[in-house]
């Protein structure tokens, strides 16, 4: 990956950017990068781009680092960022909004039938079902 | 009838352009009570305001409507010229047929009927405009100051030294204020109680002050010039006339409680000063507290007095005085830490305030000036600052900025570090603010000398862990989270306005922001004076701001008063809204819409009696009234009536 | 085409002043509209509009500051509070009540000030002349 | 007193000993839980994005099934189903529109919904509603030195709008506990998220925030860990097996939904509880405390 990027106001204005603005109904041009979010993380350690810097990236339109990065599918909807942010951006609504432009173009983001059986039987149902977000809707 | 002349101007082209002039004269010169018409290229020229005044005198005319540019620009111009010729300068009135005829319309077959029905309106007016005079209103030289910290003092002294009475009301035993608690005062480090003590000094010595501490502002009246106050002196229980302040009656004073000087850290006596250097160094008795008012026993206090000063009977006393100008100067409070749910709600003792530390680094401190941490007294090796509480975070606290947080929280990291120099202070922050004189090579001392690490980012919790307490925070800038295993924690808390700020704006009749600041006229020009006429604003009342910021804003505030108080009368705007005494039934319609309570009900003539001076000239009682009782000075019902009529002919 | 006539009212510290600057910025506008300056909009009399619609005005505006920007702390109130009873008395009156408008335009709003006169002014014209039924 | 009263799957499964001692609690504190004679999965998870209506639907039928009910007070056990249910309320009280498309979605309700007939309550605001000084009328066995840790986990603190209490330092737990006799303890992990239905596909985050959070109670002295979310309750329960098989210095502590801990304090019948449910057992503790 480079370092070196090239931003403008064409990219900042993509598609990808107005169809997640569109899904959240959160303006991230309120984010002061505090990082509030990330500090409060409960997984952040198991993220490879940590949220503020998810926020960051929404601002400057690389919204296809966010398709590629694992990060909304480690996020967990515990809303802490979300309660923690100073300015009242809802991350987690982000989150939901990057799981959902991929899940809008590719179906699904896991299988279920790979879960083991076994497992699936004991796990309670909430889990599993919760678990689905990462599949269809 | 009145005879009437009519001046149309020019204005070179620019109203010559799209304005017909010779057809707008010839026109006008046809119009009822207009005696003379003339036209000239640049009427507010030399020429052409001689050319006014000549005439004025010629043509024997008693009012003029000149039809030029817009009133704001030269209605004092010409108004004053008709001055010099013996007419009343309210009878000269101003036609805008450029910025609101000429140079909106393109075509001169527009420009020129409005044109004509711009002048003849004001003509109208003109017809019927009486001659008024500015109401003269005296003015009392003698400034009332609220407050007593920084702020107070500068603007007291100030104004005492321009020669002028004042009275400087501190609700606190002592004047001094915030600053009297402060440390060592960024960016020179001077210490901040030898600085400031020469002033409390300076205060209490000054001839011109009259100094009432322990008291507050209980009730105004009047306006501009001209304010009755009334200031309750609270109860001290100790006779101040006969008191020395020996300090004799502390001394045996049996009851500690904790200081709210040294911000609960330290204890202070039932019978106290603030503290030591307190003006006036005289005690008073904190009846929640006294042994003697919840038992009923003890009175050692008195016992031991030597001049007989201790008055258990003693109760409040009113002061009323007459005052020309008021300056509101009533500081702030710190944002609790309880409000602070994720630093610990304030139930972490080790994690504390910002003026808190302030104490504990002041030589005069509760500790001596040794950093040492409120649980269990240890020397904090490793020693956490975080800046933003409560300010920038309009979700959950303030929008603001607090502004002085920056430098002090640097200021802090800095001497913690010259008293344990092993220890390890850290701040974390979202930017540093450091602009002003000098500011910004401090916060690179602290970075290259001192040793300070800055984090970038906010800490998102702070926890106890055995006798540690554990901060977890990012650090945005290398995109790691942090987390510190603290001795002691800081917090940069917002900086409120003080309390009662709301109560008392409503008693001055004066507005508070939505952050609960005061609001100042004008946020860049008039940046001193309150919404309310002779009503100014100095210090954190209406700003957070440090103490270069306050001195500045109270000398300004001070040289404001000296202002107002150099002129011999105050000048009133005549075009206010007086009542006809045979009309007015007394319902009271106008009353209820005066924004500045000119109006009060005459129970016993059952009509409105209007207090001139009081009266700001909006007329919305002249519309409320409903038998046409109050009239606008030369803006009567008869003559909007008329103007109307004029513009629809 | 029908051009109707249109008295205004303007206070002196805003719309007044919002005027001046549509004139200074050379914003053209419809000339169809003559402006009364007043202290605040506070001051126009219910009476002082059926006055102008008496007297044949097809329109009236009134323009004060905005909501909590008044000169005069709370005039501008004054005035919306009293709005709503004559618009309601103007349908009384069988005069359409869209012949009266209030407009919040500060200082600073010069094209606004001339965007607003000649919406109006259209709005006015397609109401056409006013036909008043005296009382 | 009577509320309606909303299951949601768990309560029906793995959550027994939940619905159980929850019922009997409430029965005991003088409350008629009446279950919803119809009612549909919440969907367990809120649909966060704003265009997608389509996972409304169920909680907002199970929400006119409430209206018509005539108890318009839902009870919903699940903290998971509390969170749906409430923030679906919110959702569509903010936006009329979106209500409207959700209605004319749905053809079988004839109940007309606009958000405020309904509210949706979780069992300790109802304890607190019905009143401490009633429940300490019925605990009636006196325990000493029994130390608890209350874990709230996310559900109940967040978002804001819906939170019982400071979603950053609550407290309606520990008055709940101290009014029934035992004593507190404030460790910094209560309000941390145990990892949630990360717990399928990344079981890592799951170890890595249990062993984080029952090592904090653990250090505060707790003697016993009491919950509501039945997904915290696996999460947490659960894995502490699974991490002691890997590193036997991990101390365990014995999880229990808050309302079997009244149960027991009430003196209620035992055979409400299912102790083979729990992975650590709590018997040794309950019986060293005298609760068994």
């Amino acid at each position: 990956m480079t370092n070196n990027r090239a931003i403008s106001s064409r990219k900042i204005e993509s598609e990808a950017l107005k169809q997640l603005e569109d899904i959240s109904g959160v303006n991230v041009y309120a984010c002061y990068q505090c990082g509030n979010c990330s500090s409060a993380c409960p997984a952040v350690e198991f993220m490879d781009i940590p949220p503020h810097q998810v926020i960051r990236k929404v601002q400057l339109g690389f919204i296809d680092e966010l398709i590629e990065s694992e990060t909304p599918w480690i996020c967990a909807a515990c809303i802490t960022c979300t309660v923690k942010c100073p300015r009242g951006v809802d991350i987690a609504k982000v989150m939901e909004g990057l799981r959902q432009i991929v899940l809008r173009r590719d179906f699904e983001h896991i299988n279920i039938r790979e879960i083991d059986k076994k497992l699936r039987e004991k796990l309670p149902q909430i889990a599993l079902i919760g678990n689905f977000r990462k599949t269809i809707l | 009838m009145k005879r009437i002349g009519v001046f149309v101007c020019h204005c070179g082209i620019n109203i010559a352009e799209t304005v017909d002039i010779e057809a707008v004269v010839k026109d006008l010169k046809d119009y009822p009570g207009v005696a003379y018409v003339q036209d000239y290229k640049y009427m507010c020229s030399d020429p052409g305001q001689n050319m006014i005044k000549e005439k004025i005198k010629s043509e024997k005319l008693d009012g003029i409507v000149i039809a030029a540019c817009s009133p704001t620009l030269h209605e004092n111009t010409f108004r004053m010229t008709v001055k010099t010729v013996d007419m009343n300068p309210y009878n000269c009135e101003i036609a805008n047929i450029r910025e609101q005829c000429s140079w909106v319309h393109k075509d001169k077959n527009e420009a020129t009927p409005k044109a004509k029905l711009i002048i003849k309106s004001v003509v109208e007016k003109a017809l019927l405009d009486e001659e008024l005079e500015p109401v003269k209103v005296p003015v009392v030289r003698k400034a009332l100051v609220l407050g007593g910290g920084i702020a107070g003092i500068q603007a007291a002294l100030s104004i005492a030294n321009s020669g002028h009475e004042v009275i400087l009301v501190e609700r606190q035993s002592s004047i001094g204020g915030r600053m009297a608690q402060l440390s060592e005062t960024f960016p020179t480090l001077d210490c901040s109680q030898c600085i400031l003590t020469p002033k409390m000094v300076d205060v209490a010595q000054h001839e011109k002050i009259r100094l009432m501490t322990y008291s507050e502002l209980e009730d105004i009246s009047g306006f501009v010039g001209n304010f009755k106050v009334r200031i309750r002196q609270k109860t001290k229980y100790i006779d101040w006339d006969k008191c020395t302040g020996c300090g004799l009656c502390i001394e045996k004073c049996p009851k500690k409680v904790p200081s709210e000087f040294d911000q609960e850290l330290g204890k202070r006596k039932a019978v106290y000063t603030p503290f030591p250097q307190a003006v006036p160094n005289k005690p008073v008795i904190d009846h929640e507290n006294c042994t003697y008012f919840k038992t009923g026993k003890c009175k050692l206090c008195k016992m031991v007095c030597p001049f007989d000063a201790v008055d258990f009977d003693e109760t409040d006393k009113f002061v009323e005085e007459e005052v020309g100008a008021i300056v509101v100067a009533t500081g702030y409070d710190v944002y609790p830490v309880l409000n602070m749910d994720e630093y610990g709600s304030g139930k972490l003792p080790d994690v504390i305030d910002g003026l808190t530390f302030e104490r504990i680094l002041s030589s005069s401190g509760p500790t001596g000036g040794e950093v040492r941490r409120p649980s269990d007294g240890k020397v904090p090796k490793e020693i956490v600052f975080i800046k933003c509480v409560g300010s920038r975070d309009p979700e959950n606290h303030f929008p603001y900025c607090s502004k002085i947080c920056c430098m002090y929280t640097t200021k802090h990291a800095m001497l913690y570090k010259h008293r344990v120099h092993d220890g390890q202070p850290y701040i974390f922050y979202m930017d540093v603010r450091a602009g002003g004189k000098g500011y910004e090579e401090f916060y690179q001392r602290a970075q290259e000398e001192d040793n300070v690490i800055f984090l970038r980012g906010k800490v998102s919790k702070v926890y106890q862990d055995d006798d540690k307490v554990v901060v977890c925070g990012i650090d945005t800038l290398s995109g790691s989270n942090i987390e510190i295993r603290a001795d002691m924690v800081v917090l940069a808390m917002a900086i409120r306005p003080s309390k009662g700020v709301e109560e008392l704006a409503q008693l001055l009749k004066t507005a508070i922001d939505q952050n609960g600041f005061l609001t100042e006229a004008h946020p860049k020009l008039r940046p001193v004076e309150s919404l309310s006429a002779g009503i100014y604003l100095a210090g954190c009342a209406q700003a957070p701001k440090d103490i270069p910021d306050t001195v500045a804003q109270a000398s300004a505030a001070a040289s404001m008063v000296s202002n107002l108080f150099a002129q011999e009368y105050l000048l009133h705007e005549p075009i206010i809204t007086g009542v006809d005494e045979d009309l007015c039934s007394g319902c009271g319609l106008c009353i209820t819409v005066c924004p500045y309570d000119a109006r009060t009900l005459n129970r016993e003539k059952s009509i409105v009696d209007v207090n001139e001076i009081l009266c700001e000239a909006c007329g919305a009682c002249a519309a409320a009234c409903p038998s046409g009782a109050a009239q606008q000075r030369n803006f009567t019902d008869k003559q909007l009536s008329n103007m109307i009529k004029a513009i629809l002919i | 085409m029908f051009e109707p006539k249109i008295v205004a009212f303007f206070c002196k510290w805003c719309t007044s002043a919002g005027a001046d600057l549509a004139g200074t910025s050379r914003i053209t506008y419809k000339p169809n509209i003559t402006g009364i300056r007043v202290m605040c909009s506070s001051r126009v009399d219910p009476e002082h509009v059926l006055d102008a619609f008496k007297n044949g005005a097809d329109g009236v505006l009134i323009g004060g500051c905005h909501p909590g920007d008044c000169h005069y702390q709370t005039g501008n109130y004054q005035t919306l509070k009293r709005m709503k009873l004559l618009k309601k008395m103007l349908t009384d009156l069988n005069i359409n009540e869209n012949r009266l408008r209030l407009e919040w335009i500060s200082a600073a709003e010069g094209k606004r000030f001339a965007e607003v006169v000649d919406d109006f002014t259209e709005e006015v014209r397609n109401l056409g002349q006013i036909q008043y039924m005296r009382l | 007193m009577q509320v309606s009263y909303y299951p949601g799957c768990m309560l029906k499964t793995n959550a027994k000993n939940f619905e159980t001692s929850a019922l009997a609690v409430l029965d005991r504190l003088g409350v008629t839980a009446r279950e919803l004679e119809d009612w549909y999965c919440c969907g367990v998870c809120f649909s966060q994005a704003s265009d997608n209506l389509m996972q409304q639907i169920a909680p907002i039928r199970t929400l006119v099934k409430t209206k018509e009910s005539g108890n318009p007070q839902l009870l919903a056990l699940c903290t998971m189903c509390y969170n749906t249910l409430k923030r679906s309320i919110e959702f569509i009280k903010a936006d009329k529109d979106k209500l409207e498309t959700i209605q004319e979605f749905m053809d079988r309700e004839a109940t007309r919904f606009y958000g405020d007939e309904v509210d949706v309550i979780d069992i300790l605001s109802l304890i607190k509603q019905i009143g401490l000084d009633k429940l300490k009328e019925a605990i009636v066995k006196k325990v000493e030195d029994l130390k608890i840790a209350s874990y709230y986990g996310c559900m109940l603190l967040r978002p804001k709008e819906i939170a019982i209490d400071s979603p950053d330092d609550p407290n309606i737990m520990e008055e709940i506990i101290t009014a029934s006799g035992c004593e507190n303890v404030y460790f910094p992990f209560r309000t941390e998220c145990c990892g949630s239905y990360q717990i399928v596909n990344e079981p890592d985050i799951v170890t890595d925030r249990a062993k984080k959070i029952v090592d904090s109670a653990v250090k505060n002295g707790a003697d016993l860990m009491v919950m509501l979310c039945p997904l915290c309750y696996y999460n947490l329960d659960e894995v502490q097996t699974e991490i002691q098989k890997e590193d036997n210095t991990f101390q365990t502590i014995p999880v229990l939904y808050i309302t079997q801990l009244l149960a027991l304090l009430m003196g209620l019948d035992l055979d409400i509880h299912d102790f083979s449910l729990h992975s650590v057992d709590p018997r040794p503790v309950l019986k060293m405390k005298g609760l068994l």
